[in-house]
């Protein structure tokens, strides 16, 4: 699904966030990406999803090379991936429904379709009675679960969550696991960065460990359920 | 189908949301507009008012001798080869001897015992009843001036002159302003339109990134855009004539400014307006989103 | 001292961040300054001009008898007390005749053999010369003619009366559109400020809540408003002087225009157009930071 | 240091965050405040520290009614107040050092006394590198410190740290809790909220948790060093 194949990303002036990173991820994989604050994960993550460009190197997502996307096959490739961004990127005045709604919208999904679809995952996340509530009048936790329902609405065929369970307890965090792993088994490839040891210490999923912009560690062998 | 009513969603959350600035800008293009056309109105209503203060300007062609018939039809032929004119009156000895009579009035006696082929006879020639014809008074009065048999061409030399450095300053003004009024509000309306869309750039970000096509994000604004122009331009044109009618029935039935007779800018005039001001609005919305569309 | 500073820094940091925008809001206030004080200065030029337009007005009153001495010194009387006039000429039946005499020309023949007599003696009233006195021509000629001895009253009657519709009109248009351009400079001028401000309420908001005293948010928000009506209104006036500069040489050069002889706005206009569009600026900053400033 | 008595806080139309809360924290005390994603503990903060107003209750901080402060009082008191928000709430065009200035420049010290400090606080919290970096290119987690650093700097008595360490791998929250300490140390009152036990799990500081808004739970007793 995904392949990364020595992609560097030096940010002008100087700063180099990446090194010649390499990374497979097959089809319908779970895997986790961990390590230091600073390290490169998001960074990793803006050039898997079209953000932002390599300096060099090459991104494969789905058969196609990124860095030769442009409009209309560009737009279809994203509907299909799905990221729940670290900073979140809710638009405030908007209620949580409408938030999520954007995503399932933009591919002209019926209107009956979308309402089913989001309250069904509003419901899973515990956020049923915040429905209506402009996201700009959530607490932060509930933000972060709006952006993770945002980026599985869609039913995409890649999720990225970016530190989905960095303002939650830990009741809410097996929720948002929860959700995850059904979209896994659902066949969604997902990469998860995350700091939470708990949340992947247990599992048999694959963790990459990113040090300085360099992958360094791996645990875990690939999986596909 | 589902592309439109998706972009009409779109277009209705955006205007319920932003409503404030929204109401705000379309005030903006809507007064920009009314200073607009109503320098407009004012240039229109001047000229058209000058016209009617030359209408009694004529020329006065004084000949050396009664012209004969032959001679008259080559005068008008000369006459017509320089430009069109409203009318040309031939005017005889005798006639140009009763109207001075008419004109001394009380003291006519003066002229009692006078022979009646003192003054010359003449050719009144009245221009067309247009700016550019009455620029041109001064070369045409040279030009038949320089022809045979005439003694001295007049007319109100003084007041015409006046008349045409007013014309071109008037001219002048409304060149000037116009330009500026456009560059003006071409100006205010699209650094309007950026402050308003820049302040949702997050939305379109967000858009781009969850995978809407450039048209998808596009359309709305644009629509909106459209609306602006078109609302906008409607107010301050319905303002501007609610103005206007308000100056003419003030005015104009006060009776010392009858002569006036206002008129309105003509249906094309106002449809140019409304036109040229979606087009703007449009135009400028659409040259901001490029900015966000482009870093696709 | 130390607040000075802080402002002046923090002043700095404003304008190097958003200097975009503020280039934007310069040019917006700059603009607008511009076509306010252009169609001030058309208008101070017109009344100028009109002013010279006139200076060959003048009402001739017709006497029944050549007055003597004393009665000349009754008739002064009576004329400078319905109004102030610039001169007054006695023109006795003689020199009547011998202006006629040399109007006439090559024609002077027809009066040989006439008593030099027959012309009404008159006396000739050259009003001030502004345009609220000939405004009043018509009620002034009414006035004289109902004295004692005078045969009729006579001016451009014709002229005068084109000339005052058209200076009437013009008062209309310069009220109009002045009241027009103040209210669109305004609004637009505050709601520019505003978008600007808003797109800052992030910083503004961070402050009050890190503690900083109401003053220390205000000042340098409000020094900038200061720095743009500044700025702004003298790039505009310093547009429009080069504008001017341009035209006089153009057009007063080329001759025929000569007798317009334009004149720039006088230092204190343009001292006031300054000031007030500072003071516009600062109210501006000054309304929209309320916004803020008061949910302390 | 902090008085809340019976504190509700209702947003409306009918969101009842906070149910009559009543707490002390005395001065230079650390203590701990836990709670479920939506508990209420954001909008005690934003109580605490003059963001928002009581729906009903009271709350004096240092000895002051916070709901009758006005002008130059108010600001003198929130100069005395460090909040590290969860939304950071950084000026993303300014360098890191001018964001942590700001909270500095308010009560005019001195330029190179600020200079100092920020310094010598961007390397408590290994941001030395970032100095001049603008924060809107600064990752999460060095975002989050910044916020933190800023909350500090100004040396305040009341620090009020929210999830401080949401986006933090363990190594980089140990420094953020050794800073912390060392405020504590200094005299400075410190309230934190976070989900993440590993950081209090061990502490001998009292740990309060809030449940729908109500105080539900204390374990540890007030310490003052
Ligand atoms: N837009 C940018 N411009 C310049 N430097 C950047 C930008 N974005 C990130 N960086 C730098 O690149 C490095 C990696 O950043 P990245 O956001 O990928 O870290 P991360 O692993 O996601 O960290 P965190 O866990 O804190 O979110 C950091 O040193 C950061 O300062
Ligand atoms: N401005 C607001 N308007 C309306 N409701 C709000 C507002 N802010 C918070 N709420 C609601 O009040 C409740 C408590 O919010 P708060 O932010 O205090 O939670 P929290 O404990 O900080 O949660 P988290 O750990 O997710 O940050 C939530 O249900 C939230 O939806
Ligand atoms: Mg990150
Ligand atoms: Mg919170």
């Amino acid at each position: 699904m995904i392949e990364v194949i020595k992609v560097a990303k030096i940010y002008p002036p100087d700063i180099n966030a990446l090194h010649e990173i390499s990374l497979t991820v097959s089809r319908g994989e779970m895997c986790f990406l961990t390590g230091k604050s600073g390290a490169g994960k998001t960074t990793l993550f803006k050039l898997i999803c079209n953000m932002d460009q390599a300096t060099s190197g090459l991104i494969e997502v789905d058969g196609q090379k990124m860095n030769l996307l442009r409009g209309r096959k560009l737009s279809q490739l994203r509907q299909k991936i799905g990221v729940a961004y670290q900073d979140f990127k809710l638009l405030p005045k908007r209620t949580a429904a409408e938030n999520i709604a954007v995503s399932m919208e933009v591919s002209y999904k019926k209107p009956q379709i979308i309402r089913d679809r989001v309250c069904s995952l509003l419901d899973q996340l515990g956020l049923a009675d915040k429905y209506n509530i402009p996201t700009g009048e959530l607490s932060h936790g509930e933000q972060q679960r709006v952006t993770l329902a945002r980026a599985v609405a869609n039913f995409p065929t890649l999720i990225l969550a970016d530190e989905p369970t960095g303002n939650l307890d830990a009741v809410t965090t097996k929720r948002v696991m929860r959700l995850l792993s059904n979209c896994n088994k659902d066949g969604a490839t997902i990469l998860i960065a995350t700091h939470d040891e708990t949340i992947f210490r247990k599992s048999s999923h694959r963790v990459l460990e990113i040090t300085n912009g360099r992958l360094k560690k791996m645990t875990g062998v690939p999986t596909v359920p | 189908m589902s592309f439109l009513f998706t972009v009409l969603r779109q277009l209705g959350r955006n205007l319920r949301q932003t409503w404030g600035v929204q109401i705000m800008t379309l005030l903006t293009v809507a007064l920009s507009v009314l200073i607009f056309s109503f320098s407009y109105l004012v240039y229109t209503n001047i000229v058209h008012f000058g016209d009617r203060l030359s209408e009694n300007i004529r020329l006065i062609v004084y000949l050396d001798e009664e012209p004969g018939p032959e001679l008259r039809k080559q005068l008008e032929r000369k006459i017509l080869q320089f430009d069109d004119v409203e009318e040309i009156n031939f005017v005889s000895r005798e006639q140009a001897y009763n109207r001075f009579k008419a004109q001394l009035g009380e003291n006519a006696a003066v002229l009692d015992g006078m022979p009646k082929n003192f003054l010359s006879p003449s050719v009144e020639v009245v221009p067309l009843n247009t700016l550019t014809h009455l620029n041109r008074l001064k070369d045409f009065s040279d030009y038949l001036s320089k022809m045979g048999g005439i003694q001295k061409v007049q007319f109100g030399q003084n007041w015409v002159e006046k008349f045409n450095y007013t014309s071109q300053l008037i001219t002048i003004i409304v060149i000037a302003s116009g330009a500026l009024l456009i560059l003006t509000t071409i100006f205010i309306v699209a650094h309007t339109i950026r402050l308003t869309i820049l302040g949702r750039h997050n939305e379109l970000e967000l858009l781009k990134l969850v995978g809407a096509t450039n048209n998808y994000i596009r359309a709305p604004f644009l629509l909106e855009g459209l609306l602006q122009g078109l609302l906008g331009s409607s107010i301050g044109l319905g303002t501007l004539y609610a103005l206007f009618l308000w100056v003419k029935i003030h005015f104009t039935t006060s009776g010392f400014m009858a002569i006036f007779d206002f008129t309105f800018l003509n249906p094309w005039g106002t449809v140019i307006i409304i036109l040229s001001s979606i087009l703007l609005c449009t135009i400028g919305s659409w040259v901001t989103m490029q900015r966000f569309v482009k870093v696709c």
